[in-house]
């Protein structure tokens, strides 16, 4: 049975879950225990939930979720590395209506795209961001990311991430608070039902900022790659816990949502 | 009465939702899937509370619940 | 007809707008035209210099090798660009910046003192008027009358108080250019 | 007739593409084509369109890229450094086979360069559009009423061959004012392409705007696909003009500007003597070289003139295919070379047999 067709319910069953229509039939590719099908399957629920998927289009960059436009069950446009946001910015601008979010990593999104998105951001791009991070270059096999922490081993940082050689982290959800433009801005995790929950609420405030016209929107998800960090997804998870939280504290950092309501 | 389907070929055996399990009803199957995982299965389906704990944290997507209708009139 | 004319001059003597202004002409009584600027990067103080290539048909060139004809607002103009005049061409200089000495004694010149005339009809910004007024009586492309309707077109409306002086500037230009080509010629 | 205006070069490319729907302009400031930016940004909001100054010119072309997927009739204009910039983008709209009009206003190089007239992108222009099997469909419009025109024609263009069409010229043609007839603007079709993104609405199909193709037999095929629009287009829109005398000993082959400084050297070296034709080219990709190669069986010698160090040339000479010599005249760096100094090598060439 393919997943989209199992059906909401039938005669003697209701449905408490079922597979979200804005996903499609295609079994993601990512690693066993990689969060980017968490965050696939969190916004294609905010989609179908808001009721918006007739008009949304993805922009799939380049990383790990490059086939992101296999995935998510709308119109897609796959974008150069970075330029996701300014591809954004042309859909937004000749149309309006359209709903648009580019689903970036850290190394489209933090390092060779930081231009395209902070910009997008001052612009008050009314588009969302989904900014996947997971302080490693995936796609092309570990290497340090922008956001890779201090002393963090990679496949180029061989002895761990030091000043002298990588310099510092690199916190975006905290540049991007310094912007006007910016109307929905917070960074969650999903290592954790209660995470995975509130990282939720946050995608369909995001959204809702972008309906509401309200400008900029971009929620940073904290991610795990169990592959390169070479460690089993549940090792990865306390990792991120430990580690990772102190250098990205989860917080919500922008919600003009309330001031709308 | 809960009805738990988890879809074996899509499954990546990463184990996420046997942890998160409140019921401790999940484990990973001894069998290979096709793609070459062990599968997550469900060993005692009528201890399920639908509480989608395991839903939450699939990244494959590959688990839907439904509860049964005349289990759910009696509740009402 | 071919008529190439060149000009040269400091940014803000109006040379720019000499040149538009002629090419404007050309084109209202039915002539092609082309005019190509050139100004060095300084946005302001910088040299600037245009082509106009007027012509019955087909411009052809906007760029001149050696023009037949030249309007050169001061000395560092002349200095610059008198010699890459045709032999047998015309040159419009402005006297009051450039003097009246020049090394060349295969071409006409023909010397007006600019300044001294924009001052005396009332505005000193008219320099450019009165070389442009020169050259148009050495000319028979276009009419004076020709240049006062372009004039129209080219300033804007809002400047349109500035009409009588530039035209005052075009006639004594054009008088003071006939009467230095006379004894000569 | 409509009424004649004097108007730049620069002024005239926006001009004509407003005229002839265009409503979307990125773009980031360069010189010597900033007029174009200017004036975008002055008049598309009065006819319901939308200017946005990007960050970059990479910024610029991948909004390009995002505005066409979406059907939208959308430009930008750079020069040199730019362009090169821009390159990327360039290669993910052919990929994603998009239309788009780029408009490059050539100047001085390598590097920053300076702000001169120059012709030493016509690689870039040609075989560029960044890495890949794909090129851009290059024209050179040689007038301030060509640029007008070919700009406006340029929309059509590429939406017919969904395929970004460049609109070579250089910093004299950007610069220069000139008579231009301007028509009534119209509006580009309402009617969004069938491939067009902005939300699988009315229960149509999804879109997907790709230009990655895992599987290499399918990328094959996409490329070939690419490479039939632009054997379609070698049939239907080369372009190309002739002056001069009708039984030439000398055939001078130039574009764009070279090619007006070449149509007076032409008409003044017949006048001395040596009988003397221009050809020039106005598509560059595709390239009219079946009209070369037949001039090349009919005259003693071609002189190609352009400003650049022998680029044009290829082509020339690829058409020629040996059949008669072709000699090379250039200027580069923002120089230029006068219809005097061409004239005179013209009836040198002449007078050498």
């Amino acid at each position: 049975m393919s997943r989209a067709t199992v059906p909401d319910s039938t005669d003697d069953t209701t449905a408490v879950y079922t597979y979200p229509d804005s996903l499609t039939e295609v079994p993601m590719r990512y690693c066993p225990g990689c969060t980017h099908g968490i965050a696939h399957r969190l916004v294609a629920e905010v989609i179908d939930e808001l009721g918006i998927q007739e008009r949304t289009v993805v922009i799939a960059t380049v990383g790990c979720s490059v086939y992101a436009y296999e995935y998510f069950n709308t119109d897609a446009v796959q974008a150069a590395h970075g330029r996701g946001p300014a591809v954004a910015t042309g859909i937004k601008r000749t149309q309006p209506d359209t709903l648009v979010f580019t689903y970036q990593g850290d190394g489209d999104l933090a390092s060779i795209g930081l231009a395209e998105v902070m910009h997008a951001a001052a612009r008050a791009e009314n588009f969302t961001v989904i900014f996947i991070n997971n302080a490693v270059f995936g796609m092309t096999q570990g290497q340090m990311a922008p956001t890779t922490l201090m002393g963090q081993k990679t496949t180029t940082t061989p002895r761990g991430r030091t000043l002298q050689q990588g310099g510092h982290p690199l916190n975006i959800c905290e540049l991007l608070a310094t912007i006007p433009g910016v109307a929905y801005l917070a960074r969650e995790t999903m290592t954790a039902p209660k995470y995975v929950l509130r990282a939720k609420r946050s995608i369909k405030k995001a959204f809702q900022a972008q309906m509401d016209e309200l400008g900029f929107s971009l929620v940073e998800l904290v991610s795990t790659c169990p592959t390169w960090w070479r460690m089993k997804p549940l090792e990865a998870f306390k990792w991120l816990e430990d580690e990772m939280l102190s250098q990205y504290p989860l917080q919500v950092f922008v919600d003009k949502t309330e001031q709308n309501d | 009465m809960f009805k738990v389907i988890i879809d074996a070929s899509r499954c990546k055996g990463c184990g996420l939702c046997v942890h998160f399990c409140p019921q401790d009803i999940i484990e990973l199957s001894d069998e290979l899937n096709e793609a070459g995982y062990h599968p997550a299965h469900i060993i005692s389906e009528e201890e399920c509370t639908g509480c989608k704990m395991c839903v939450l944290m699939c990244p494959d997507v590959c688990i839907d619940i439904y509860k049964e209708i005349a289990e759910a009139a009696v509740n009402d | 007809m071919r008529e190439e004319v060149y000009m040269a001059g400091m940014g803000g003597q109006g040379v720019l707008l000499a040149g538009q202004i002629l090419a404007q002409a050309a084109m209202m009584v039915g002539l092609e035209v082309s005019y190509f600027p050139l100004y060095s990067p300084e946005v302001r103080g910088g040299r600037a210099t245009c082509t106009v290539v007027i012509a019955n048909d087909q411009v052809g060139s906007p760029v001149v090798g050696h023009p037949a004809m030249m309007i050169l607002m001061d000395k560092i103009a002349v200095n610059n660009h008198l010699d890459r005049l045709r032999p047998d061409g015309l040159v419009v200089v402005n006297s009051s910046l450039a003097g009246e000495e020049f090394d060349r004694d295969d071409i006409t010149t023909i010397t007006i003192p600019a300044n001294d005339i924009a001052i005396d009809v009332g505005s000193e910004r008219a320099v450019n008027m009165v070389l442009l007024g020169g050259y148009v009586a050495m000319t028979e492309s276009v009419s004076l009358a020709d240049i006062e309707q372009a004039l129209r077109e080219v300033i804007p409306e809002r400047h349109h108080s500035f009409m009588p002086v530039n035209i005052a500037a075009l006639h004594r230009g054009a008088q003071a250019a006939m009467k230095a080509i006379s004894p000569t010629r | 007739m409509t009424k004649r205006k004097l108007i730049g070069g620069n002024e005239a490319t926006a001009e004509g593409a407003i005229a002839a729907g265009c409503r979307y302009f990125f773009g980031y400031p360069i010189t010597p084509q900033n007029k174009i930016p200017e004036y975008m940004s002055e008049h598309l909001p009065l006819v319901g369109g939308t200017y946005v100054q990007a960050e970059s010119e990479v910024a610029a072309i991948n909004m390009l890229y995002g505005a066409a997927a979406t059907g939208a009739w959308a430009m930008t204009s750079s020069s040199s450094p730019g362009i090169s910039l821009m390159q990327e983008g360039l290669s993910y709209m052919i990929g994603s086979e998009l239309p788009c009009v780029v408009v490059n206003m050539v100047r001085g190089g390598p590097g920053l360069g300076n702000i001169g007239p120059a012709q030493s992108d016509y690689w870039l222009a040609t075989r560029g559009a960044g890495h890949g099997d794909g090129r851009c469909l290059t024209f050179a419009p040689y007038s301030v009423q060509e640029l007008y025109d070919l700009t406006g024609e340029a929309f059509t263009i590429a939406q017919r061959y969904r395929n970004p069409v460049m609109i070579l010229a250089d910093a004299i043609l950007a610069n220069m004012k000139e008579p231009c007839r301007l028509h009534e603007r119209r509006d580009h079709p309402t009617q969004q392409p069938q491939w067009a993104v902005g939300g699988a609405r009315d229960g149509r199909p999804r879109n997907i705007i790709n230009s990655l193709y895992v599987d290499l037999p399918e990328e094959e095929q996409v490329n070939l696909r690419i490479a039939r629009r632009y054997a379609e287009a070698a049939q239907n829109e080369v372009r190309l003009a002739e002056y001069g005398a009708d039984k030439p000993q000398i055939l001078l082959c130039a574009y764009g500007i070279a090619a007006r400084i070449c149509q007076t050297a032409a008409q003044r070296a017949t006048q001395a003597g040596v009988p003397t034709r221009l050809l020039r080219p106005i598509s560059l990709f595709p390239f009219p070289a079946q009209t070369i190669r037949r001039w090349a069986d009919c005259v003693e010698k071609i002189l190609v003139v352009e400003l650049s160090l022998g680029q044009f040339i290829e082509d020339v000479r690829l058409a020629v295919e040996g059949r008669c010599p072709v000699e090379l005249m250039g200027r580069t760096g923002g120089m230029v070379m006068t219809p005097e100094e061409v004239t005179d090598r013209i009836v040198q060439m002449g007078q050498s047999d």
